[in-house]
């Protein structure tokens, strides 16, 4: 099987085969004969050529959130035929008009940009309280604010749509 | 000794003061809020009950609903652990006329420690140092601005009812003074409900040292030695060990004979902290009090061996203390890691979530307290710290190192963590050589380091181990709200200001 | 210090000697039988490899496939942990050819400890006080005979090559020694294919005393103070704490010189214990010399503070101890309880089986030493253990109810586990007395108490909840091979003799 | 609902309705209010009228494994009307002829009695060697050894059915 997979925003070509109780798996140019052993749900014991490496692995679909070492990552799979289309597709949607959520519950404290406010880089945009702290969230781009979705004091989810950016 | 007690707190410290309490054979009365039922500390208390809504100010926060559970289940005292209650004089004066005791000191002892105007004039009426600058607090720009040229930049604004490194500012000039000064003033009227604020001489690589100390109701007070709690981001203590390497003997004998001075003149009862500023030359200035225990009280205990909740109990219910200071030797070093579930990558914001999988170190010289367990939820609406992970060695190199290895061991699954933070600060040269300062943080840990790409392709392996699996069995083998989220906008921690962290 | 090290041992020993070497940067390399692919030692170590299937003698006792992975993966020394091949001289001279650094005493001292009657004429040779009885071992029923009937009944039948507990009688009168000595020669040879059996003087009321001793190649030779070991079942430990209360100073100091001057004697290095049997008087005579770490050292590191496997590193890898011994103070006090999957309805049997859910004690003064997590399988090929618990008091009493505060907290849901007895051991009055000895556990903990009728409510509440929660998800909460089975008929642990067990 | 259930070979009856978000449950004659709390698969958090319990619980169809307070019971529920006549019935199939099976994996060092053999309480039966153990099984009634269905040196599986006695 071959695909590509992304982490933390690297690109990678694998392919990979069942080998006996683990799996033969070669990461670009990289070949690795992986012993794996999987003894609860999410925790697999790794052995690479007699290396031990514990990993938490698990997800869904082409999503993966994995913990090596005490580091975590995110880990998409790749049909590379049709997903990278669409990959391709959201970026470009994203660049045109850019599309600001809450990374956490909270509540919003005030919006730093009005519609119609040209921010940059780095501007505030808005102020979120969550956990009993005051959270700004910056703008990474140029862009004039389009639309505000909520109001100051509304409780949002993660996830919910606060702004969007041209 | 009592025979019940309610604890008016969450988390780990409630667990931790419930512990105590079984080895005392005292029963433990538990309250929670609405988003707590299956909180640890309602499992591990004799009994529970709910006190209102997620909302810390409708349930931990509100006295009349805590007492009434004490009054119904003749809970005899009650703990309130830090935060929520803990330093709230009003409070506490409530309990005695609740008939019920409050474990921690006199109400007027909490009000004057707790006003930092009060507690500096204390402090100056007994000549005991504090630090250059306004012992009035004010809401009036002209008024900072005035004892800023006196004592010189650069400055301190401190909100005069903050704590908890909410409320503060560092100013550098007078030009930057007003903006600072009406920002601040907005966050701790917001905060406290108090606009007043405090200016005060700057310094630039000062070291945050506190004393511990205990006092009981029979004319006995005693210091726990120092700990040293420079290690902070924003004014939040991060690493804390036990003693500092800063502190030669000299320096301790002058701390905790002014903590000890300090405890005796404010008539202290209890456990509390004396926290100071200590220089580059060795000077000490008087910072604050704290009344109630510490978050870090678990790196004294382990160089001490004393459990300082018992003593806790012991001072409230009348006994004298069960150790004199002959008694009390600090024995090789402890160093204690906060586990917060934060996000390194979003400039460390709070990071709530499912704790999916968790597996906390064990073995020789390692020590945790925790609130959690696999499958309970860091809930948005407090502080969320996951554990305290400390160390004793036989010296601060063996702790150190200990920790290390126990960070290590350290499985936190389903939340991101500053675990990586730690071990960057563990591991950084001038932490080893113990050179360093409150600034440390922000001078030396500026940037994560980069991922090597052998951790990459580990990951793609974990990933395809999880993807076989579940082509083989067709189960997911976790629901998908367990995946973190990557948002495309950084969020920025420049106006995070904490209220429950201590 | 060496580079790296190999591990010939499994669970919770390989485990522990593995989180010191991460500490001193020594890597590890782990071997692992087939039953144990998944076993936490194999996920700790930095390097992994098979070495056989579950038998112990075709993987953890061959000597030969573990060096070749010496070999193979250029580990500079081998830790043999306990049990398996720690205390095998051949194995020891076998590293030593192979040029691997054995981590343990030379060969003869090992070859000269592990023989009954050369130790003991060593000991009588140097003046040291042992058992009354025979000084060499018998295959002969009528040499038997005429020895106990010169020290007099009751006498000790134990096997020349035994050891924990394994191939031990006791016998009160001439008619029963003839079956008893066919019995242990029968044992003795199946388990150690040695028939040779010891008589000796058989003590009422014995203590089990140990002291820990470490020594290095630099002419340095400490004690780490005595250990308690007298609760036992059937001459295996249950239940150890460091200091002994029955030891006074004057005794302390007796065992100790002894067990120094052993040391020196037999040319001793790196860790060991010398085990002596107390009597009522007080008088104290040599038993064995165990040349290994022993299960129970962590209630020796809990209370002096040492790392007592990084100290046998340092002696294997050519340096002095790092302490001398006047740097090792006892402070406080320190309990282990060894928990075990094993079933009290059944006499204790051993109840391997999967550990479907564990939560370990935290908190103040508390240790764990465990090789095992929810979700692994206690083995029946191996040593049922499944965690030690470790205590530490600033006296004993504290250590005490600290360990039943643990015992109360530690929830290992799966397999049935000795966690019962050993609160019935800590809250026994003999017990919290210090008055006990040897007989114990066979004569205070005869019967188990009855479970009270309101924790059959709880059991039936919880039930109903799994039950209606079945009913509302569909979904079983876990298979149904974590169900324990019952048996009508009860099994007997008379004639359980253990191997692993140390 | 109302059923039966034995506890450590005591007999319950027991009624129960769902009662909000926990159950109002009657065992023989004493009624509890129970909330209940599920965190995480076999965690249950009990309140009674705010007493805290802690409770692992965790089976399938009628037979449940619970730990409370460190001590594990195995629950099993009856039907009423058809259970109870099977139990009936295999308890007597119990008593008239009794199986030896074997309590844990393990290998057969010996068996003490033989086909024919009296064997009273107490007597020994078979020595099972399980984890470096010899572990004797003894008999609780009086029978005659009827059939052995296992050879010394054997490995037997728990609950292998080892013996007859009638």
């Amino acid at each position: 099987m071959k695909t590509e997979v992304t982490v933390a925003n690297r690109t990678y070509i694998v392919e990979y085969e069942s080998h006996g109780e683990g799996l033969k798996i070669c990461i670009d140019d990289q070949a690795y004969t992986v012993d794996t052993n999987n003894f609860t749900d999410v925790f697999y014991s790794i052995l690479i050529a007699g290396k031990s490496y514990d990993i938490v692995a698990a997800g869904k679909d082409d999503i993966y959130s994995v913990a090596v070492g005490g580091e975590s990552f995110n880990v998409h799979f790749f049909d590379p035929r049709a997903c990278l289309n669409r990959e391709k597709h959201s970026q470009s949607a994203l660049e045109s008009h850019q599309l600001i959520s809450a990374p956490m519950a909270g509540r919003i404290i005030r919006f730093k940009a009005q519609v119609g406010d040209l921010v940059t880089s780095n501007d505030g945009l808005v102020i979120l309280e969550a956990m009993k702290m005051e959270n700004e969230i910056k703008s990474r781009g140029i862009g004039v604010v389009k639309e505000i979705f909520a109001a100051e004091d509304d409780v949002v989810e993660p996830g919910q749509k606060l702004m969007i950016i041209e | 000794m009592f025979k019940k007690i309610l604890i008016a707190n969450r988390g780990e410290i409630a667990v931790r003061i419930i512990r105590t309490c079984r080895e005392l054979g005292v029963q433990t009365v538990a309250v929670y809020s609405e988003a707590d039922r299956g909180s640890l500390h309602v499992r591990y208390a004799d009994e529970a009950y709910c006190i209102g809504p997620a909302p810390a100010v409708e349930s931990y926060l509100d006295a009349e609903a805590i007492l009434a559970v004490a009054r119904s289940t003749h809970a005899e005292a009650i703990h309130p652990g830090y935060g929520f209650l803990s330093e709230n004089a009003a409070f506490a004066k409530k309990c005695v006329e609740h008939d019920v005791v409050f474990i921690g000191p006199d109400s007027t002892v909490i009000e004057n420690m707790g006003n930092k105007t009060v507690a500096r004039q204390i402090m100056i009426h007994h000549g005991i140092p504090i630090i250059p600058g306004a012992t009035d607090a004010t809401e009036e720009c002209a008024d900072a601005l005035k004892v800023a040229h006196d004592i010189g930049f650069p400055v301190m604004l401190k909100a005069a009812s903050g704590g908890g490194g909410k409320g503060m500012r560092i100013v550098h000039s007078a030009e930057e003074l007003t903006d600072a000064f009406l920002a601040v003033r907005r966050e701790a009227y917001a905060s406290f409900a108090d606009s007043r604020i405090f200016v005060e001489k700057y310094f630039s690589t000062p070291r945050h040292i506190e004393v511990q100390v205990m006092a009981d109701n029979h004319g006995n007070a005693v210091h726990l030695y120092e700990r040293e709690c420079s290690i902070q981001r924003r004014y939040q203590k991060v690493v804390e060990e036990c003693p500092s390497v800063f502190v030669d003997d000299a320096l301790r004998k002058r701390l905790t004979k002014t903590a000890l001075h300090i405890t005796t003149v404010v008539g202290y009862s209890g456990a509390g902290t004396v926290e100071f500023l200590v220089d580059q030359d060795k000077n000490h200035y008087f910072l604050e009090m704290n009344t109630r225990i510490q978050v870090e009280h678990s790196v004294t205990e382990l160089v001490t061996g004393v459990d300082m909740v018992k003593e806790q109990l012991l001072v409230a219910s009348g006994s004298p203390l069960s150790i004199n200071q002959d008694q009390i030797k600090a024995v090789g070093a402890a160093i204690e890691c906060r586990i917060y579930a934060e996000d390194p990558e979003a400039d460390f914001l709070p990071a709530p979530g499912p704790l999916k999988k968790i597996t906390f170190p064990e073995g020789p010289g390692v020590r945790i307290d925790s609130g959690v367990y696999s499958g309970w939820q860091v809930s948005r609406h407090y502080d969320p710290m996951i554990a305290k992970i400390a160390t004793w060695g036989r010296d601060r190199n063996e702790a150190r190192i200990r920790m290390l290895r126990a960070l290590d061991e350290c499985v936190i699954y389903g939340v991101k963590t500053n675990v990586k933070l730690h071990k960057q600060i563990l591991t950084d040269q001038s932490f080893i050589d113990g050179n360093y300062s409150t600034k440390f943080i922000a001078e030396r840990i500026d940037s994560l380091p980069q991922d090597d790409l052998f951790s990459h392709h580990l990951a793609i392996i974990g990933a395809l181990c999880a993807r076989l699996k579940t082509a083989e069995t067709g189960q997911h083998s976790m629901d998908e709200n367990m995946l973190q989220q990557h948002d495309s906008w950084r969020m920025s921690g420049k106006y995070q200001f904490w209220a429950s962290r201590f």
